[in-house]
């Protein structure tokens, strides 16, 4: 990163603007070859924005950008991909219907006398894939896999398209330790070979393990770039957030919990879920841990009764429930989070408030509309509490950023004040603001008496507001963490116990 | 209250706009367009007859607008109309008095609704394709009813509903304009209109925030295919008699085309039956042209064509964008009001980016 | 075995001639097999080849349009299975037929025309017109041969003409514009290409106040059962007979052809009767009630 | 190994074949190279705008233009024809640049002004239709010598089946749509769109440049499907193939082709096509159906077929087994 080298690319008086909103206000972003460049803010900031400008996804409203230094103006992602930028955007962009090597290769299939090689394509395919550890057969549909192998093939096409700039938008968000490791062993030789590559994500423990700079983004403004060899972590939270995050008290909790609320007894489903056994108290949070694909969602999804169980009984305060759909849960006054807030959580063209009513509206019925007054009462006050960003209650809630809309999703439960809640990876894109916020919110849910169920791929925060933890491997209940044996070591273990044997 | 009325005014606006333009059209060709007497008890004019004769396209917009909203589409609202009139003729035949006819005829396009509610929501066909069944099996299940003939009837009640006029305002117009009324009210008034929306959306997200959305789909093409048996007893009560071979032939289309002049999205999601119900006049309007231009009818669908595409393209997102930019950046051309000057920045730099 | 193509099922008068074409084979004791082709020549050629492939003794077909029959008629030919047309002659070469049933459409039309010159016996007339769908040849043709019937009569005049696509409701809808347009005291005679849409207009000339038979003069062709009864009740004035029964003539000329090898002439022509207010139409009401139209 | 995703497609055949048989057993006289040369020649501008159709709905979208178009082309080639001493080769150039120009024009209209295809197509429709009234309301026969030439080139098989040059243009026409789809990168790219044309802009896919080929070539193909009509009748007509979009669309949805997009074959159109020639043949070796009877029974055929495929594919998706993915480190 010496300064006489020059940038491969340098975005001046970047802006972009949206109706009611500043997305963007005279953003200025340089990249050196050779380096590894975060982008940070909190949710909203205008991150997302900022690369999608860069890229030709969004027109920008004004500012220059040059590559190498020419001046570009892509305008539609296409041209960028032609002058070697390579870009994974935040929610996986892939086509689901076609297969993982067309996914890898659209718009530059390998052809043969001018018509595409299906054959040589999928032999790459496997070739490049198995650079990620990833073996999978790559004329299947794409659909077929699971989120993260999905981001992971992302990943893959973008660095094939990238000669000079690759850009990663929160690739680790729905990724496991492993697989983590596996991006981070490919970005270290691409910066070998020069690329410059930016690195958006929400933890910061990534960002000082493999980026050199980061600049950083508050309400659409750089606050400040940073070496990141030369400042600290609370340097740079407090950049993000304009103010210094309040050390919490890792007290563990108490064990106060009430009486028990909810039993399962041999619930499961036939080649989705094992038949577990399962007892919630009040004022209890249970968390679910394990590897990708362990059956976390599954659990969430069969408790709530998105996808029925057919075999096992579930209690409620002692009488037996029937858990066949949402609805039934609801009316049991169950919520659920889900994981995949794009296509099971938001209801993009509603505003925001309509949102954040709409599960409790569904409860009251059909005919029974909630009175304005309250309606904007409750949104209100949720956005206040929840810190939601947003320009008003009336956008579109598709127009949120990720963290805001997960925030909004959570305000849609709360306020159907349930008995219990499933949260199914609560703080996935969420900021390390806001994802204090949460961890302090659900403890204040547990001592208010909720029960909660949480499943997360973050380990600390399970650790954090968890008294209990169950482990969960090959969808099958693996053990259970009680009170002092709760710690990221032991839940790892946990998890790994069962790796071992599977290798065996 | 005032305040919801101002927002469907916001709403329906540029189709308010479309009508004024197309009814200036009319007066172009036809200067006497907008009078009006009173004559043989019953109000006679050419804007009676375009709300009257966009009877039946209305009723079918008001379901059919629901049905869109859901991201579906209903293309057997046609055929349904056949079947329905088909019903009430035979029924009147054997001797039934007017009310059992409607009420039977109702019905039947209620369980038509059903029919195709159920494949579309719990078999999960979709849409265009689980209609298109009935569409093509249904006017034959008319023909079935009147044996392919004009089942003629000449009961006063019946014919009344399609012929007939209140204090000297056509049935037809007072039925389209009630039903219309009912169904907004019921869906805006209660939480229905935004649930609809919801599942059309995102049906996923709708069915995990608890909506129960399988029933909802099939209530919404019930209302449908009830809109179009209602439109069916009108069609055949103004000619006393039930024509299933031609009765609602090809309406589907111009239902759809009302709905979507009415701007609501094919693609599901926010709608105005207000609006749709515009869209229908619009389209009556287009047809009132062509009739009173006198001109040969070969050049019938090429003017209505035209038209429409004019009007389509006025619409057209892109378009509305263009025109709201040009709006704004010729404010903060002119004086230098707060407004103008505080969106100037805004429309400027959209415009140097392209 | 005799395969029966018929155009479909648009209207009154198309039922009527399916109902009487199925008597008149079964009282001949022959098995006809049937194929509604649903107003498309495609349907109609797929029919005839499959009647082919059935190897059927003859066929009987009623063409959607005078036009493309040339290469299946071939077919049929070197089969040796005899083609009869009903109610419209195609463009072919004559030899790929045995025999032609119909109606003349332009003298259809041109007998409506001469019907109202003499009504009108040199009196100043506005005339409007109601045209069949646009494009099929029955609304071309009678239009054509009414334009001929009151050629050379210059007090006849027609002011308006637009279609109403053969169906009530359209003739209703289209005459109520032209009351509108012309103002109904400008208007003394309708002509309407078939008897539906003079049905509808009879209605849209009530409403409007007016007396359809006496202040407007209405003619219309096809003679259902509906404009008898409304001529019963002097509310229409004059309409030409076009008879569903082209099979019965047809099926003779088949049958002396297949017994004793006489060839039909290539055109047998049905009758174009007019019946005017002078019939007992009520009697014409009955008898033609139960013939399905 | 059968891929999942071809699992419709096997379906189709499966269903036709097994159609076709028991047809044949109730009526032997189906199993010649008559029906079967009939099922080709009759339906072959029927399966030429079924391939342009399945482009287009494999894009997630709809043109139902189509029947118009044909009606259009074969009105104007006729008028052209009488009124001019053209070629009738140049006249089918011409034809042909025009309808694709028309194609391209609403694609252009359904990319850049965002509306919908659906009702873009529909003015499409009028539009067109609308033209051909303009050209002539009546039937124009065509005599030109060079017809007849392409009117006799045809194989009799022995069985009685004639084998003509239409169907074979059809044959042709899958062919390279199943090639061009398949095998190239527009075709990909149609894929890309259907299966969604956000994410589709954000992959790098030329959206406007898809969309205008795809709605040019479905013009396009109904033009030439215009043309074999016009061969096939040797007329033009401008009330000919009233709704033959929604045949079409039949077609391709039978052949397992999803209407919501980027999900199906060519191929499965053809047998899409057979299916649906082989109700209608039928029904006319049956003759007792009546009018209104018939229009039922294709309803219900119709509605039959799509449950069948719904049932098989619910059966196939329910097993589907979640593939291991992440080998260990
Ligand atoms: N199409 C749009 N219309 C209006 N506002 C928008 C639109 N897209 C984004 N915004 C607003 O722009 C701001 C920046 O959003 P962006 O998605 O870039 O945030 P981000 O930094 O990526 O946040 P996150 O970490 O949550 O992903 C947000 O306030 C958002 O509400
Ligand atoms: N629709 C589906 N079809 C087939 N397999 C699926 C489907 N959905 C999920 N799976 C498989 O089920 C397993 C569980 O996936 P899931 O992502 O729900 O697990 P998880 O433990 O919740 O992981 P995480 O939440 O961290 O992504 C995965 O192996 C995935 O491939
Ligand atoms: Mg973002
Ligand atoms: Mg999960």
């Amino acid at each position: 990163m010496s300064e006489d080298t020059r940038p491969v690319l340098s975005a001046t008086g970047i802006s972009k603007f949206f109706p009611g909103a500043i997305a963007l206000d005279s953003v200025d972003l340089t990249l050196y070859p050779g380096e590894v460049h975060a982008l940070l803010g909190e949710n909203g900031a205008g991150k997302s924005t900022l690369i999608k400008c860069l890229t030709g996804a969004y027109r920008r409203d004004a500012g220059s950008i040059q590559l190498d230094g020419e001046e570009i103006s892509p305008t539609s992602t296409q041209e960028s991909q032609v002058h070697g930028i390579g870009t994974v955007y935040q929610e996986v962009n892939l086509l689901p219907n076609l297969s993982v090597a067309e996914n890898l290769f659209l718009g530059r299939q390998p052809l043969r006398f001018g018509f595409v090689s299906q054959r040589r394509m999928q032999r790459e395919a496997r070739r490049i894939l198995g650079g990620y550890g990833l073996r999978i057969h790559p004329a299947e549909p794409l659909s077929t896999f699971s989120v993260a192998v999905q981001q992971v093939v992302a990943i893959a096409r973008a660095v094939e398209l990238s000669g000079k700039v690759l850009i990663l938008d929160e690739p680790t968000a729905s990724l496991d330790r492993d697989e983590v490791e596996m991006l981070f062993k490919v970005i270290r030789q691409l910066k070998e070979r020069g690329l410059a590559i930016v690195f958006i994500t929400h933890f910061l423990d990534q960002v000082f393990e493999i980026c050199d700079r980061a600049t950083v983004l508050r309400n659409g403004r750089v606050v400040g770039t940073r070496e990141l060899a030369h400042s600290s972590q609370t340097d740079v939270v407090h950049l993000m957030l304009g103010r210094q995050l309040e050390s919490r008290v890792q007290d563990r909790a108490p064990q106060t919990a009430g009486k028990t609320l909810l039993e399962f007894k041999g619930i499961g489903r036939k080649g989705m879920l094992e038949p577990f056994d399962l007892a919630i108290r009040e004022g209890e949070v249970v968390g679910l841990a394990g590897l990708l694909g362990s059956g976390r969602t599954e659990t969430a999804n069969l408790i709530f009764g998105a996808v029925p169980a057919d075999q096992g009984e579930a209690w409620l305060r002692d009488q037996k429930i029937a858990l066949t759909s949402p609805r039934d849960a609801i009316r049991h006054r169950f919520g659920l989070c889900p994981e995949d807030r794009k296509t099971d959580g938001i209801v993009g063209d509603l505003s925001v408030r309509e949102n954040i009513i709409l599960a409790l509206q569904a409860r009251q019925g059909w005919f029974r509309p909630l009175n304005k007054a309250k309606v904007n009462e409750l949104a209100e006050a949720y956005v206040k509490a929840l810190d939601i960003r947003l320009a008003s209650l009336d956008m579109p809630i598709r127009f949120l950023s990720g963290g805001n809309q997960q925030k909004a999703l959570l305000a849609r439960w709360l306020a159907t004040n349930p008995d219990f809640l499933i949260l199914d990876e609560p703080t996935r894109g969420i900021d390390v603001g806001a994802h204090a916020e949460i961890i302090a919110l659900i403890e204040g849910l547990r001592e208010k008496g909720m029960a909660l169920l949480v499943a997360s791929s973050e380990l600390e925060e399970l650790v954090a507001y968890s008294t209990r933890v169950v482990v969960l491997r090959d969808r099958r209940q693996v053990c259970e963490l009680h009170g002092e044996d709760i710690s990221t070591r032991n839940i790892v273990a946990a998890i790994a116990q069962g790796h071992l044997e599977e290798v065996a | 209250m005032t305040h919801g009325l101002q927002a469907t005014l916001r709403r329906v606006a540029p189709q308010l706009m479309i009508l004024a333009a197309v009814l200036l059209l009319n007066v172009i060709v036809f200067p006497d367009f907008f009078r009006i007497e009173f004559q043989n008890g019953r109000l006679f004019g050419n804007l009676v007859d375009v709300f009257n004769r966009g009877a039946p396209t209305a009723l079918l917009c008001i379901g059919m607008t629901l049905v869109i909203a859901t991201r579906g589409i209903d293309l057997s609202v046609g055929a349904v109309m056949a079947i329905a009139g088909a019903t009430a003729a035979s029924l009147v035949a054997d001797g039934s008095g007017w009310v059992t006819a409607l009420l039977g005829a109702l019905a039947v396009g209620v369980l038509c609704g059903l029919w195709n509610g159920v494949l579309v929501a719990v078999l999960r066909i979709q849409p265009i394709v689980a209609t298109l069944v009935l569409m093509v099996a249904g006017r034959g299940i008319a023909q079935l009813i009147t044996e392919g003939t004009i089942l003629t009837f000449v009961n006063p009640g019946l014919i009344h509903l399609g012929a007939g006029t209140v204090l000297g305002v056509p049935t037809p117009i007072l039925i389209w304009i009630g039903l219309g009324a009912l169904i907004t009210l019921g869906v805006r008034r209660t939480a229905l209109g935004m649930l609809v929306e919801a599942i059309g959306i995102n049906e996923s997200s709708s069915r995990l925030a608890g909506i129960n959305s399988r029933v909802l789909l099939i209530c919404v093409y019930l209302v449908t295919g009830f809109c179009a048996a209602l439109a069916g007893v009108i069609v055949a009560a103004d000619i006393k008699g039930a024509d299933a071979n031609n009765a609602g032939l090809w309406l589907e289309l111009d239902a759809i085309l009302a709905v979507v002049i009415g701007g609501n999205s094919l693609l599901g999601g926010r709608f105005s039956i207000v609006a749709s119900l515009i869209g229908a006049l619009i389209i009556q309007s287009v047809n009132s042209v062509i009739l009173l231009s006198g001109l040969p009818p070969e050049f019938n669908l090429v003017i209505k064509a035209l038209i429409i595409i004019a009007i389509l393209v006025i619409q057209s997102p892109t378009v509305k964008h263009a025109l709201y930019i040009l709006r704004a950046s010729a404010e903060s051309a002119g004086v230098d009001t707060p407004a103008a000057s505080a969106s100037a920045p805004l429309a400027k730099s959209t415009e140097t980016a392209r | 075995t005799i395969g029966f193509s018929q155009i479909g099922s648009e209207s009154g008068w198309r039922a009527a001639e399916t109902t009487v074409t199925k008597q008149e084979a079964e009282k001949r004791g022959i098995d006809l097999k049937f194929a509604d082709a649903q107003q498309k020549q495609e349907n109609q050629i797929k029919a005839i080849r499959s009647f082919i492939a059935q190897d059927v003794d003859a066929i009987l077909l009623a063409p959607v349009v005078a036009t493309g029959w040339d290469e299946v008629l071939e077919e049929a030919k070197d089969a040796e299975i005899p083609v009869l047309l009903l109610d419209r002659t195609v463009d072919a070469s004559e030899d790929l037929y045995l025999t032609a049933v119909t109606s003349d459409l332009v003298h259809e039309g041109e007998v409506a025309g001469k019907w109202l010159v003499e009504e009108m016996a040199g009196k100043p007339c506005n005339v409007v017109e109601l045209q069949g769908t646009t494009g099929s040849s029955p609304a071309i043709d009678r239009k054509k041969g009414f334009e001929q019937g009151i050629a050379g009569h210059d007090n006849l005049k027609i002011i308006r003409s637009q279609t109403g696509d053969f169906t009530r409701s359209q003739g209703k809808v289209v005459m109520e514009s032209f009351l509108k347009a012309e103002g109904g005291a400008n208007i003394c005679a309708l002509y309407a290409h078939n008897d539906d849409m003079a049905v509808g207009a009879i209605q849209a000339i009530k409403e409007a106040g007016l007396k359809p038979g006496q202040d407007i003069k209405i003619v219309s062709i096809d003679s259902v059962p509906d404009i008898h009864l409304a001529m019963a009740a002097g509310e229409a004035n004059a309409t030409i007979e076009l008879t569903p029964n082209m099979a019965g003539p047809a099926l003779d000329a088949l049958e002396a052809y297949l017994s004793s090898g006489t060839t039909p002439p290539k055109w047998i022509q049905t009758e174009s009767r007019l019946y005017t207010l002078k019939d007992d139409n009520q009697a014409v009401y009955e008898a033609k009630k139960g013939l399905g139209y | 190994m059968i891929r999942s995703t071809h699992l419709p497609l096997v379906v189709t055949i499966l269903t036709f074949l097994a159609a076709f048989v028991l047809c044949s057993g109730q009526y032997p006289a189906m199993m010649s190279t008559r029906v079967v040369a009939n099922l080709l020649t009759d339906n072959a501008f029927l399966g030429i705008v079924a391939v342009g159709m399945t482009f287009v709905i494999l894009s997630g979208g709809i043109d139902l233009s189509v029947g118009s178009v044909i009606a259009f082309t074969g009105v104007f080639l006729a008028v052209i024809l009488r009124d001019t001493s053209i070629h009738p080769l140049a006249a089918f150039a011409l034809v042909l640049a025009m309808t694709i120009a028309f194609g391209a024009a609403m694609g252009a209209i359904i990319h850049y002004l965002d509306m919908p295809a659906f009702i873009v197509t529909l003015a499409g429709m009028f539009l067109a239709r609308g033209l051909a009234y303009v050209l002539s309301t009546d039937s124009v026969p065509i005599t030109h010598e060079f017809y007849d030439v392409l009117q006799s080139l045809y194989w009799k098989a022995p069985g009685g089946g004639r084998f003509r040059l239409t169907g074979m243009v059809m044959l042709a026409t899958f062919i390279i749509g199943m090639v061009v789809a398949h095998r190239t990168r527009f075709g990909q790219n149609v894929y890309a769109l259907g299966g969604g044309a956000q994410t589709a802009r954000l992959m790098g896919v030329p959206l406007a440049s898809t969309t205008i080929g795809i709605y040019a070539l479905s013009g396009g193909l109904a033009g030439l499907a215009g043309i074999v009509f016009s061969l096939y009748t040797s007329a033009g007509y401008s009330l000919a193939t009233v709704g033959v979009e929604l045949d079409a669309i039949a077609a391709v949805v039978i052949g397992g082709t999803l209407l919501s997009g980027g999900s199906g074959f060519v191929a499965g159109t053809f047998f899409g096509i057979l299916i649906m020639g082989l109700i209608q043949t039928y029904i006319v070796f049956d003759g007792t159906l009546s009018s209104w009877w018939t229009k039922i029974v294709i309803g219900g055929l119709l509605f039959a077929f799509i449950l069948l495929q719904k049932g098989l594919t619910w059966a196939t998706t329910a097993r589907r087994k979640p593939l291991i993915d992440f080998a260990a480190p």
